[in-house]
């Protein structure tokens, strides 16, 4: 890769902004307000607005959907520093990305590093150009924490792989064109060695859904299940009975994405909510043990977010992360969980009202939702498995 | 007192149970829910219910009771606790019968305690005005007009308020809020002109009122006016007492479930019942759970024995009762994983009741802190 | 067993009401300050009083020390129900105990139950007599909560055993004559089935012993040591190799004392000694965070005790208690440390004075002492898994 | 600013870590209160602390001080509470030497600051009154007569109070207990006519004084008459931050002894680190002590950058390193069992330094109070 110089930089940091102003519609320069609001692209594709299919497409044109993919596969072709300079223009316009999707996340990652030539230009352009919506089948019912224990069994057929077998949270797998897969192809060899990584599209015969009632309400979750399904032989990525090595430098991905974004929407801090839902008697919030409980909630977020901000700054000063991810995706998810604890005391009675919609019972449905935090993207009790073992050193 | 139940109350528990895990399991408050029951419960089943004197289980025998006594009402609410079975039990069977027997007159517990109990009627109490659980705080006036008071503010969270015949309305009528003196309980019809009810269905698929009063005339009195607080605080404290039994079997059925899940449920290739961590989560929990047993049975006697002490006891024991409640149907999720995330699975039903039954009648800091207040510290 | 009719128990009542008004100084009617005032015993005696002195002789003189032993082996020869009667009489007269050791407390149970006919009467008469101060041998350096992986070894030399090994937490060993042992007697067999029960004299050749100071100060606590002791044949109690089911009688027999007893001392309430050290701001402790605490100890400590009462209640009727001894032991312990935690708070900076005496520091070293609550007579941890496994079913 | 130390500061904590180790390891600290010694502290070990420039770190160089700043000071002190070192670091060279720097005038700080630098005099606060630290409470009397001020009162738990030279005494020259206005700080010799010095051994081996003044002639104001509460709180704050940066050291070195037993220590045959339930208590320590680190960073960064929230960041240091001191102290003593009850193996002495060091300066409740008052709340 060629060195580029501060000038060179300096450059395309002036045109990058010349171009995002002149491009980037006014209605896009804000903060989506959920999942919902956002583009996922696929072979249906839903536009929020005008404006969101305009960004897109000229944002897709440059290859900036995926910036640091190769210009051969529909990326962009931009050096590290150079998406560094794009990804903070962008926020300093607070422009949306432009397509999101499980594609640029998790599998794009894994087939620029376990992707044969045919697969990368096949998939990565169109997961560039959003043509096609992904979704990720790891989960299974029986599994669950154990990952690697998946039944989901790919016989080889010798001209195609026969796959039967059942996903759990596949995140809008309803939605989605095509399906990122682990699957057991030696049901003899031990756990670990007898999975690979398949794609399969969504529109087989013998694949179907079913999506998820969660205690929260609705959610994007499906269960997606395979009766037979033909795969081609040309779907599996990497070598086969290899697949676990994918599904785990995929998991170490997600882990430190969960763990280290922290929370998008700007809202109020704690103590500003808890003195607006109980008001304050003498200058002190009237109800002493919240005021405790919300005083010690704070002072640990803060915590951990010095505790990201220093371990950022270690990293970059060349001292290994390890397994410390494990740490943030615990603490955070935790933390999430008893803010929630906390804003359901603050609103009494108030906070136990469900109603007909979400909206209705908002703060009810997603203090539920968030008891599934220390449960998904590996378990409270995996991540404490693993600092105990990978960071202490007990085992 | 030996802190065990006797004979007849365990034949009471025992026959209970089995109705119950017949008539109204979880599956029951499912369907109520999926249904959008707008009444929150079902009426068939409470007129059984009744028929069998479990909505006059305490009332005395004059006005067509059964004096059966707190320790029996408590074990019939624990095992509805277990099914999470949805009734007018807590609102009417509890509260409402109990305010007309401690400050009704004579008149009153003749003309409503029977109808009570035959399960024709629903009384139930608007007492709270706002997110927090606070008698003494009340605001909503009543001012003397002739013979009649008028009544205007509003209430929330008033317990089966969208189907009830007679509300138990908590006001002041003079002093200010804060003040335990000045406060007074009427006896509202609740289709009385001036009132609005606003249904809504809680976090537990039962069902709660907002009541908004607007100039409602109310000619009837239940107790002393202006000196209604000491009677309420009875009336809640037997209330908070009863609702810790109701909690107790639902924790008891929530942790049982998940100790179930526990041995069945594999990972590893083991079942995760033998994960050491968990396993001591498990114990801590069995212990907290043997303490809110106690409670229950010491603070059910306690009111059979006109205790002295029962404020405080009541106190003691919602505080702990909602705090292990918390904990377990917590852990529950937690143990039971993504199925316990699953609305398929019935754990998360708990977790649900146990949010409401937490903040019925008083939160946990609101009976620490009237238990150290109590005790004068 | 002869049943007794309640006319003899009253009248046993009146008699032993008279006797012990006549009998016990009024010295004696009051609860002792701490274990160094109780009598021990031995062949070295140390009485606090002559009052003491007269109390103890009156008593074992009609086998009082040890009331429902066998008269043969110096008991009372009472009935369960007339000992239940004396127990009360003496306690409406705030009687002390006249003699403590644990020959009475263990040894005794374990020699009734599994000792041979001379060996009850020998040591059975020789500690109701108060003649004999033992101390107990179990717990090892290397063991810990696995006790029964203890070393100490007793080779067979014939027409003696040859012992030769370390114990510790040897309580009063410095003061003992003699000492109760478990042994490993075959080092070959699993490690529960080559213990044995060995009872050893303390004045034997080889026998020395060194004190232990705790992180509290000075303790009761002694190490033990064996070094080529000769112990006679005889003083084997059981079958060979069969001593763990001797330890885990009295293992459980230890258990359910300490996690029943509660605390003997009559003290304030604890929001009491609050309102001492903190002060009241109108009508509230002047701590909202301490306020809360001792209100949740409090509530956990009636609930504890109301606990106990219960399932005496329920053994009463014919319910088995089970393994609910550890959860006791768990429960209590944890409390007694989270109460002296919550004095230490109480007391502040006043709390961290340690002077050069026990007294001086008291709280302080007190404090330190609880620490080793959820340590002693089985870990807080070992107790969990019992829960767990007998309890629960979890295994 | 990076939360990570520089090359210099890490030479600093790799030098200090391998002298005190050497020269001040825990065995030195039993030795010391074994020979009951009432200094404290090892006289010598201070000289040559002070030679290394350990008492003037801070200090800037016009006064003989190195102006190394707070982030090298914070890796000195986290070494010294590894090893539990006894010194008069915190008394002097972290307290004493900050309000004379903060609060004296060129004069003051030319005659005591070299002479703290080169470790010839000791300094110390004297401001607690009663059990509980609460500088606004002060009530000691300061009354003036001519040029002079007459102190009367009581000060306890003076850090290295009975060997210092130099008080530096927080009196009320105006306003009641409660006021932040109205108190003055003086400084007054140790030797004064009036001062009774009462010693005291702590929990941890360390000392600390019981100071009774009367009628004790105070001629010479740090600072502003009734003024002082602002520079006072500056001192405390650094004061706290500096404290904080100790009990790191001694945390971490806890913990790492911990880990160290889990990993050795074997029952049933297998190391008791293998056990589930103490790994995940294990793992639960070691995500708190990374928290804690990032807050002693940042804090201490915070007093170099003279950011202007340092009150809050010093309360919340202080509040939740005091917290985690006492968990990870106390599963110490669990974890090693037995023999961590024994005065024979060090741990125990880890636990009591920490009870010492979260009462200094304020405990858990009284900052986490006060940072909720600073945030408004």
């Amino acid at each position: 890769m060629e060195t580029i110089t501060q000038q060179d930089l300096d450059v395309f940091r002036a045109e990058t902004r010349a171009w995002l102003e002149a491009n980037c519609p006014e209605s896009i320069r804000q903060t989506p307000k959920s999942m919902e609001d956002v583009f996922w692209g696929g072979s249906n594709p839903h536009y929020k607005s005008e404006d969101q299919k305009r960004w897109f497409e000229r944002m897709r044109d440059r290859g900036w959907t995926t910036p640091m993919w190769p210009k051969a596969y529909g990326g962009g072709g931009l050096s590290k520093q150079q998406n560094k300079v794009l990804l903070e223009e962008m926020t300093r316009l607070n422009c949306q990305t432009p397509l999101f999707s499980f594609g640029i996340s998790m599998l794009g990652p894994a087939l620029l590093k376990f992707g044969n030539e045919a697969q990368k230009k096949e998939h990565l352009t169109a997961i560039s150009r959003g043509e096609v919506w992904w979704c990720q089948g790891y989960s299974e019912p029986g599994a669950g924490s154990d990952l690697a224990g998946l039944q989901t069994r790919a016989e080889d057929m010798g001209d195609h792989y026969l796959v039967s077998g059942q996903k759990v949270w596949t995140s809008y797998a309803e939605n989605a064109d095509m399906i990122f897969c682990l699957v057991r192809t030696n049901p003899d060899a031990k756990k670990h060695t007898g999975i690979s990584f398949l794609l399969i599209d969504m529109q087989s015969e013998g694949v179907s859904t079913r999506p998820i009632r969660l205690i929260s309400g609705k959610s994007v979750f499906c269960e997606t299940f395979f009766d037979n399904v033909k795969v081609p032989k040309e779907n599996l990525v990497g070598e086969l009975n290899a697949g676990w090595s994918i599904a785990k430098y995929l998991l170490t991905h997600e882990r430190s994405m969960i763990g280290g974004i922290g929370d998008v929407r700007k809202e109020k801090p704690l103590f500003q909510m808890a003195i607006d839902a109980v008001g304050l008697d003498n200058g002190k919030l009237d109800d002493p043990v919240l005021r405790a409980d919300i005083a010690r909630w704070m002072i640990d977020q803060e915590g951990l977010m010095w505790t990201i901000e220093r371990t950022t700054d270690e990293a970059k000063a060349g001292q290994p992360i390890g397994a410390k991810s494990s740490f943030f995706k615990y603490y955070y998810t935790e933390q999430n969980k008893l803010k929630y604890e906390l804003l359901m005391a603050l609103n009494g009675t108030e906070a136990a009202i469900w109603g007909d919609t979400y909206d209705e019972g908002k703060l009810a449905r997603d203090f539920c939702r968030t008891k599934g935090n220390s449960i998904e993207g590996g378990t409270s009790e995996i991540q404490l498995n693993i600092i105990s073992k990978h960071i202490l050193g007990l085992g | 007192m030996a802190l065990i139940i006797n004979e007849e109350q365990q034949m009471l528990k025992t026959s209970a149970a089995e109705f119950l895990k017949e008539k109204a399991p979880v599956a029951a408050l499912r369907k109520l829910r999926d249904e959008k029951n707008q009444q929150g419960y079902d009426q068939a089943l409470w007129q059984q219910m009744a028929e069998m004197g479990w909505a006059s289980l305490v009332i005395p025998e004059q006005y067509g009771g059964l004096d059966f006594g707190y320790v029996g009402l408590g074990q019939l609410l624990e095992e509805m606790g277990r099914t999470l079975t949805a009734s007018p039990m807590v609102s009417t069977g509890l509260v409402g019968a109990h305010a007309i027997l401690l400050a009704g007159n004579a008149a009153q517990k003749e003309r409503l305690l029977p109808a009570i109990g035959a399960g024709e009627l629903i009384v139930t109490l608007a007492i709270d005005e706002r997110r927090q659980h606070h008698p003494a705080k009340t605001t909503m006036s009543a001012v003397k007009q002739g013979n009649e008071y008028v009544l205007n503010g509003k209430k929330v969270f008033v317990l089966d308020g969208q189907v009830a015949n007679q509300l138990i309305v908590v006001a002041r009528t003079a002093g200010k809020a804060g003040d335990e003196a000045g406060l007074t309980m009427f006896l509202v019809d609740a289709q009385a002109q001036g009132i609005e009810i606003g249904h809504q269905q809680m976090m537990d698929s039962r069902n709660a009122a907002t009541i908004s009063f607007e100039n409602v005339k109310a000619a009837e009195v239940l107790g002393q006016v202006d000196q209604g607080f000491e009677v309420l605080t009875q009336v809640l404290d037997i209330a908070c007492i009863g609702i810790s039994a109701e909690m107790l079997g639902t924790m008891c059925e929530a942790f049982e479930r998940t100790v179930k899940y526990l041995k069945e449920r594999k990972q590893f290739g083991v079942p995760i019942g033998s994960f050491q961590a968990l396993q001591h989560r498990a114990a801590l929990m069995y212990g907290e759970i043997e303490i809110c047993k106690s409670m229950v049975i010491k603070a059910l006697q306690a009111i059979d024995q006109n205790n002295p002490d029962l404020s405080r006891m009541a106190s003691m024991t919602k505080a702990k009762i909602g705090e292990t409640i918390r904990l377990v149907t917590n852990e529950a999720i937690q143990m039971f994983g993504g199925i316990g995330m699953t609305d398929d699975e019935e754990i998360g039903f708990f977790m649900k009741r146990a949010r409401v039954a937490q903040v019925t009648f008083g939160d946990y800091n609101y009976h620490l802190d009237r238990y150290a207040r109590l005790l004068g510290f």
